[in-house]
């Protein structure tokens, strides 16, 4: 092929959902535009920086960055590589070059849906939320989630906390504590996004007997009868169609996807999905119906969220 | 606070946090006994938690995930003893370099056999299922902590008194403490202590492998890449803290469980995860500067 | 059960340590090995036990050939050694310390230790050797430590026991009883071979008597057939250096001073001790170690800290100082441990020899070293002190004892300070080297400095010393004059409760 | 130093071929067993350790290089001195903060602003150095221990300042702000290395001359040897204990400065402690049995090894984790030579005492 992308992840792909969509998006794109395709795993701050330079130099013509853990390297490389274009996904920079785009999702509003859902579900009037670490990223599903719970439910408590310690994105011995934990104080609904740790929680799900909420991809059929919904983001269309445009010679290319555009949904708003989907949320129709609503509202921008991740 | 601590889900937790480390350290143990400084605990675990979930996916049974474990600790354990006690290499090198292996083989194998990075779940790992204790699961405090646990906790639990008495009365276990205390007086009596030092390094092995299972199949049923996550560091600090005393052991095993149970408990009560993340260190920090402030105590006083 | 060796070599690398040394020994006799320090007695000893391997030669066991795997299988065959430096587990009861490597199991592999009990009653009927089993040897005294090393033997029912420089670290007492109970096993059939180099003993209690030097064996005859000079020419490959005369001088002030001085020590305090040191004479201390004098002198030379009491060097009482600026204060140290605490032995020469020099400036400029100036004093000393080694950048490791131990002390005397402070300065060294030494602490007495010798070693506390102070149980038990001093006197008191520890067959020592 | 002895040479040449041979027969098995194509995997290594265009590669080695020789040297200066300070990482984020901070907080020209930065990095992990060896001295914990654990209060601080009062909010990650443009170090004409690696070879050249001639290196080598000795001819070891630390700790915490203004502009939570450039910089010396000279060239041969795994997987496909296995079976056989040699030479002598 006559043309090369390369892919360099934030972190180790595993089984962080995520990021095997990115994987699953260059291929689709390179399929699609006929380019060579390549994926580079970083595992430190220290690697993501040669690997985009290894990119360049290898001669990519476009390197999709995936995450916000970009942006100084970006700022510092792609002035230096003209003849390349660089793709940055999940976040922008201000002051860019012609050859660097972005495609930024606003996955509060699809945690926000799911927080609604756990506010109209809950039997305890207490729900959870675990995040990997306390990171502003991870605010958009922890904070959301529970902005959407009180909207449905001013009476709910919300409790949020922290996987942490060495190994706060693939920790499920800790993120299952936290589950347990949690539920052991009452709440009924718990929201996860551990990444690795998400299968700690859906554990404790199983052996605790609650229900849980989970991000990024449809986790319903890890945990039978316990996933209520998900939150979805579309990482692979938004590389292709990012690409594709690209390609086309766009310049300063910026996306922004939302429930809008299709860049972020849940289950609940996927009808053709919904019935084999194994969510609980199918069971719930008038839960669903109420999130539809909701994201009715939050399209046609009478109902407008803040993106927590800059809040604080 | 109080309501943290009274709640059952707590007490029920701690064994899950305490059994890794206690394993780990005990094997440990056997090892600074026989005068092997074996730092590479967190190396071990690892290894045996990838091994767990390498059996337990292939057989179908968490027994033999768990005995996979312990071979796979035990042959670490032999690896350990070629490149320490036969070779002479330096204990802190060798032991630096057994971890890394056991970070690099792990991961590297993960991506050969499964074919994935970071992690690996698949409902065909196979755990154990918690054991229910008829009679005591009903006693009020204890109930949660003893019963509805996995077997490596009982295995462990057994394993205290075991190792108290296999160190005072058995053979093998004298000649460990004696490989430890004067090497030369046991190859004179004729037994060579690297052989002894072999022994006590697979039982290490062993122990730690089971350690391991405790964290993949037991805990959860899933490997992650360093899964450990600082445990076995643990482990080797209470080592050095008690100088390799089985009850001893189990009591600050317990302390360091209870603190890492306790530590992201209070995040509920709106202390930075980071504080809290903080704490089993800061624990283990305290206790050492305590205990030490008591032994000089004691020094003095049984000098005057 | 007759022993015999038969051309046995032993080699360590370049090192031929044993030559070709054919050696009988008959069972009912004692039979004494002697020979300079690395003649090679341990190594030939440590071949016949099976803790090195020979290169060539055999060993038979009434006429029957055996080449040992590792020691157990001589044990199995009936060997039993009493190793010089104890092989004891000090954190082990005395019990667990005779059984360990021997142990009675009983089920999966437990020790069975009723029946190691029971067993070691009969031994102590039969031969007179009891001790406490529940008792920790850490704790016991060098006399009662040498008891379990024997009952280790005898448990182990050997023919045949080897025992390396078993007198060396006993009171006379303890020695006779030792003594006592080697006859015992004489007329119990067994075979003994005895390493000493103190040649009274062996015309006391030896049948036969062997000599090596440089590793070949020189003598070997009955001791009927030889003498004292003659073995003693043997040993040394010559005659014997004469006898060292003291010079009468009278004393001069007072350079130490050491009033109610008491020490911290596990179990009970060392101290209050009391005594001054002047100028031009030697003062030693006697004792058995472990009465105190280690304790005593880590307290002077300020590596522990003083409980209470007042040490006085040359007028400033130095007691709360540290090592450093007592050194600086005029006290020079020649400690016992060379290996440990005399040297760094991966050091270089040079970097031994220049270690703790007061004039700073001799070798130095600004924070910078002047290799070439320290390799320059470090020539002086080697040729002043006539060390034999390849020169100041050899590692220091490469020295043999004796040598590391002139390196010590050259280094220590060269300072010239008013007081010197020995510790046992001629452990384990040959008869060469101990005259040497002897010779320099001789001179600087001569000179007027004021020498503290400690030594657990009689025989060279009283040819040196002024006056001897001696030490029992953590105080000073008595003093007698330089002039005066007799084994027997000093030796009685020294006396201590391990002289009980050979049990009560012996004659035993008032406590 | 270590003498060059051509008889002794030739003597252990032949083990050592073997330890070349074990090591070599390993890494083609991994290979083999992951069905990799061997010659294409070692090219990439080669080319992803010191080729690329304009020697890019060879740029991100000697990059990662200043990181680890300079953790090296630090641990060096301890070691010798028989400290076993594991504490680098610890002081190495002390410096990275404190580095970063003052970059972000104090105004004033960028010249002034970057020195006063480096100095208050090294200070900073000088001091928590420090503390490591009050804790031991003081109280009673062994340094091996108390610096391990000092390692993780001091990353959660870190961790807690730039996630809560000093982030950069905008950024989305938890990192500081970025330090002014101005006080970046440069980069080498037509390069992407920075001149943080003067700074390293600077710091090497101080800790050859330190350890090799000066009197405080003498001394606390003494100390390292044998610390009973070193007391028994009175050097002060408890002062030169604090002493070596501080300074150990000095070089880790400009390490974390080089890291700040040279690569990453910013103290990013997780920077310092995730590329594992303390604990490489430890195998690297003990891999060499602590001799000054050779401590530079071992940082940097893993340097090597690292980036060269990198490229051993963009060319042949081979996982990278290889990189793990490689180095712990390097240090396997390699430094069980070394410090098996060091303890053989320890034994000697007559064996009395
Ligand atoms: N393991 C060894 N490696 C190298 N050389 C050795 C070893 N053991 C002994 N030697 C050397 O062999 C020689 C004989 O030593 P040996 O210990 O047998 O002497 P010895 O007669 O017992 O002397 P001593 O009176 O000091 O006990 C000495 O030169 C010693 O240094
Ligand atoms: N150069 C050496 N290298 C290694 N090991 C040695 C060396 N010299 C001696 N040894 C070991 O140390 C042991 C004890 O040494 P040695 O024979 O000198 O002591 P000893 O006879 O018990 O004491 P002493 O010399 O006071 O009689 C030897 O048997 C030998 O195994
Ligand atoms: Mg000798
Ligand atoms: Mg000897």
């Amino acid at each position: 092929a006559d043309k090369f992308f390369v892919y360099v992840s934030p972190d180790q792909i595993g089984v962080n959902a995520f990021l095997k969509l990115g994987q699953a998006g260059i291929e689709e794109a390179g399929e699609k535009y006929g380019a060579d395709v390549e994926t580079y795993e970083s595992r430190t701050a220290a690697d993501r920086l040669e690997n985009v330079n290894a990119a360049v130099n290898e001669g990519a013509d476009i390197v999709v960055l995936l995450g916000f853990e970009f942006n100084d390297i970006v700022k510092q490389v792609a002035p230096t590589a003209p003849d390349t274009q660089f793709l940055i996904v999940d976040q922008c920079i201000d002051d860019r070059p012609d050859n660097v785009h972005c495609a930024v999702f606003r996955e509060y509003e699809a945690s926000y849906l799911v927080g609604v859902a756990a506010g109209m579900l809950t039997e305890s009037n207490k729900v959870g939320v675990v995040g990997a670490l306390d990171i502003p990223f991870l605010h958009r599903y922890t904070d959301a989630y529970a902005d959407g719970v009180k909207s449905v439910n001013a009476d709910a408590s919300v409790d949020i906390r922290w996987v942490g310690g060495e190994n706060p994105f693939a920790d499920p011995v800790r993120a299952k504590e936290q589950a347990v934990a949690m539920n052991a104080a009452g709440a009924d609904q718990i929201f996860t996004a551990t990444s690795g740790g998400d299968f700690g929680v859906f554990e404790a799900a199983k052996e605790k007997d609650f229900d849980v909420y989970s991000v990024d991809v449809n986790q319903c059929p890890n945990a039978p009868g316990h996933v209520v919904d998900v939150t979805l983001k579309r990482v692979d269309n938004a590389m292709v169609q990012a690409i594709g445009a690209i390609l086309e010679g766009e310049k300063k290319l910026t996306m922004a996807l939302g429930l809008k555009e299709g860049g972020v949904s849940t289950i609940a708003l996927e009808e053709d999905e919904l019935a084999d989907s194994g969510c609980l949320i199918a069971d719930h129709p008038e839960v669903a119906a109420k999130m539809r609503e909701v994201a009715g509202q939050i399209e046609d921008g009478s109902l407008k969220l803040e993106d927590p991740m800059f809040a604080k | 606070m109080f309501e943290l601590i009274a709640d059952p889900s707590f007490a029920a937790s701690i064994p899950r946090f305490v059994t890794p480390i206690l394993l780990a350290a005990l094997g440990g143990a056997l090892c600074e006994r026989a005068g092997v400084f074996n730092i590479a605990l967190e190396g071990f675990l690892l290894v045996g938690a990838f091994a767990a979930v390498l059996g337990a996916y292939f057989s179908g049974t968490p027994y033999i995930g768990a005995l996979t474990a312990m071979v796979a600790g035990m042959a670490l354990g032999v690896v350990f003893a070629e490149f320490n006690v036969r070779r002479g290499g330096d204990s802190i090198v060798v032991s630096i370099a057994i971890n890394l292996l056991a970070a690099g083989l792990t991961t590297f194998f993960l991506r050969a056999i499964f074919d994935v990075t970071g992690a690996f779940s698949d409902p065909a790992i196979a755990g154990f299922s918690p054991i229910r204790l008829p009679f005591i699961e009903n006693v009020p405090l204890l109930g949660p902590i003893l019963s509805g646990q996995a077997l490596p906790f009982y295995l462990a639990l057994l394993s205290v008194p075991f190792l108290h008495v296999f160190l005072a009365r058995h053979r093998l276990g004298l000649r460990i403490r004696a490989a430890g205390e004067n090497p030369q007086a046991l190859r004179a009596g004729g037994v060579s202590p690297k052989r002894v030092q072999l022994l006590a390094l697979i039982a290490c092995g062993a122990l730690c492998g089971l350690g391991g299972a405790q964290l993949s199949i037991a805990n959860v049923n899933l490997f992650v890449e360093n899964m450990s996550a600082g445990r076995g560091w643990i482990a080797v600090v209470a080592v050095l803290l008690t100088r390799g005393r089985p009850w001893p052991l189990f009591f600050i095993a317990l302390l360091f469980g209870a603190v890492d149970s306790l530590s992201f408990r209070v995040q509920g009560l709106g202390l930075a995860q980071q504080f809290t993340d903080m704490m089993p260190y800061l624990a283990t920090l305290i206790v050492l500067v305590a205990l030490s402030w008591w032994r000089a105590r004691r020094a003095k006083g049984d000098a005057s | 059960m007759r022993i015999d060796l038969q051309d046995v070599t032993v080699r360590f690398g370049p090192v031929t340590a044993v030559d070709s040394v054919s050696l009988g020994i008959k069972p009912g006799e004692i039979h004494a090995l002697l020979g300079e320090n690395g003649a090679g007695k341990s190594t030939l000893m440590n071949a016949l036990f099976g803790l090195v391997t020979p290169a060539s030669g055999t060993i038979s066991l009434d006429g029957k050939a055996h080449r040992w795997a590792s020691p157990q299988d001589a044990i199995a065959h009936g060997l039993g050694m009493v190793h010089q430096h104890f092989m004891l587990q000090e954190e082990m009861t005395v019990l667990e310390n005779i059984v360990l490597c021997a142990e009675p199991v009983g089920r999966f592999g437990f020790v069975d230790f009723a029946r190691a009990r029971s067993r070691l009653d009969e031994i102590a009927k039969t031969h007179g050797v009891a001790i406490d089993l529940d008792r920790r040897v850490g704790r016991l005294s060098v006399g009662e430590r040498q008891a379990v090393e024997i009952l280790k033997v005898l448990y182990r029912e050997a023919e045949v026991l080897i025992l390396d420089e078993p007198t060396a670290v006993l009171t006379p007492q303890e020695k006779d009883r030792l003594f006592a109970t080697l006859k015992s096993f004489r007329e119990a059939g067994k075979a003994i071979v005895l390493i000493t180099h103190k040649l009274d003993e062996v015309m006391e209690i030896a049948d036969r008597v062997s000599v090596m030097r440089a590793g070949r064996l020189v003598a070997s005859s009955s001791l009927a057939e030889t003498s004292k000079e003659e073995i003693a020419r043997g040993i040394v490959g010559g005659d014997l250096p004469a006898a060292r005369t003291r010079k009468q001088l009278s004393p001069g002030e007072t350079v130490l001073a050491v009033d109610g001085l008491t020490v911290a020590r596990r179990g009970r305090d060392v101290g209050p001790v009391s005594f001054d040191l002047r100028a031009g004479e030697i003062v030693g201390i006697a004792g058995v170690s472990g009465n105190g004098q280690a304790e005593l002198i880590r307290a002077l030379t300020g590596l522990e800290l003083v409980r209470s009491g007042s040490i006085t060097l040359c007028g400033n009482e130095i007691q709360k100082l540290d090592v450093e600026a007592r050194r600086q204060g005029g006290m020079s140290y020649i400690p016992e441990d060379r290996q440990r605490m005399g040297l760094a032995l991966r050091a270089s020469v040079s970097e031994n020899a220049n270690a703790g020099r007061d004039d700073a400036g001799a070798f130095t400029v600004g924070p910078f070293l002047k290799h070439g100036a320290m390799a320059q004093y470090a020539r002086s000393l080697i040729e002043r002190y006539r060390i034999r080694v390849a020169g100041p950048r050899a590692s220091a490791s490469t020295m043999s004892g004796g040598n590391k131990q002139k390196l010590v002390v050259g280094r220590e005397l060269s300072r010239n300070t008013p007081l010197v402070i020995a510790e046992n300065p001629t452990w384990g060294v040959d008869i060469g080297a101990i005259d040497f030494i002897h010779g320099e602490l001789m001179r600087m007495r001569d000179a007027g400095h004021a020498i503290l010798l400690v030594s657990t070693e009689l025989d060279e506390v009283i040819a040196l010393s002024d006056r001897i102070l001696v030490m029992y149980d953590g105080a000073i038990a008595g003093e007698v004059d330089g002039g005066e001093a007799s084994r027997d006197r000093v030796g009685a008191l020294m006396t201590s409760r391990a002289a009980d520890a050979l049990g009560a067959a012996s004659p035993g020592a008032a406590a | 130093m270590m003498a060059f002895d051509a008889g002794k040479a030739t003597r252990s040449a032949l083990p050592w071929l073997f330890t070349f041979l074990w090591i070599a027969a390993i890494i083609l098995a991994l290979l083999l067993f992951v069905g990799a194509p061997v010659g294409e995997a070692l090219s990439g290594f080669w080319n992803g350790a010191f080729g690329g265009r304009r020697n890019a590669y060879l740029m991100a080695t000697l990059s990662r290089s200043a990181l680890i020789v300079g953790m090296a040297l630090s641990v060096m200066l301890s070691f010798r001195a028989g400290l076993f300070n594991i504490g680098g990482e610890g002081q190495l984020v002390a410096g990275g903060l404190v580095a970063a901070l003052v970059g972000v907080l104090l105004p004033g020209p960028p010249l002034l602003v970057l020195v006063v930065a480096i100095l208050a990095a090294m200070l900073a992990g000088a001091l928590w150095a420090l503390l490591a060896g009050v804790l031991q001295l003081f109280m009673g914990v062994p340094l091996l221990v108390g610096s391990l654990l000092l390692n993780y209060p001091i990353r959660y601080i870190a961790s807690y300042l730039v996630a809560h009062p000093y982030r950069d909010v905008q950024s989305g990650m938890v990192q500081s702000h970025l330090v002014p443009q101005e006080t970046w170090f440069a980069y080498f004409p037509g390069t992407r290395l920075d001149i943080g690696i003067l700074f390293t070879a600077v710091a090497a050249a101080f800790a050859l001359i330190y350890s090799y001639w000066t009197v405080h290196g003498y001394h606390t080598r003494l100390n390292g040897l044998s610390p009973d000795f070193a007391r028994t001819v009175g050097l002060p070891v408890r002062r030169l204990t604090l002493q070596t630390l501080a300074l150990s700790g000095a070089i880790a915490g400009m390490v974390g400065a080089i890291a700040v203004f040279g690569i990453h502009h910013r103290y990013i939570d997780g920077m310092l402690v995730q590329p594992l450039y303390a604990w490489t910089g430890i195998i690297a010396v003990l891999l060499v049995g602590m001799v000054p000279w050779a401590v530079p060239i071992s940082g940097f041969f893993f340097a090597a090894v690292q980036t060269g795994a990198a490229g051993m997987e963009r060319a042949a496909g081979v996982p990278k984790e290889i990189a793990l296995v490689v180095q712990a079976v390097i240090i396997l056989f390699v430094a069980s030579r070394v410090s098996g040699a060091l303890t053989a030479s320890r034994g000697d002598g007559d064996g009395h005492v």
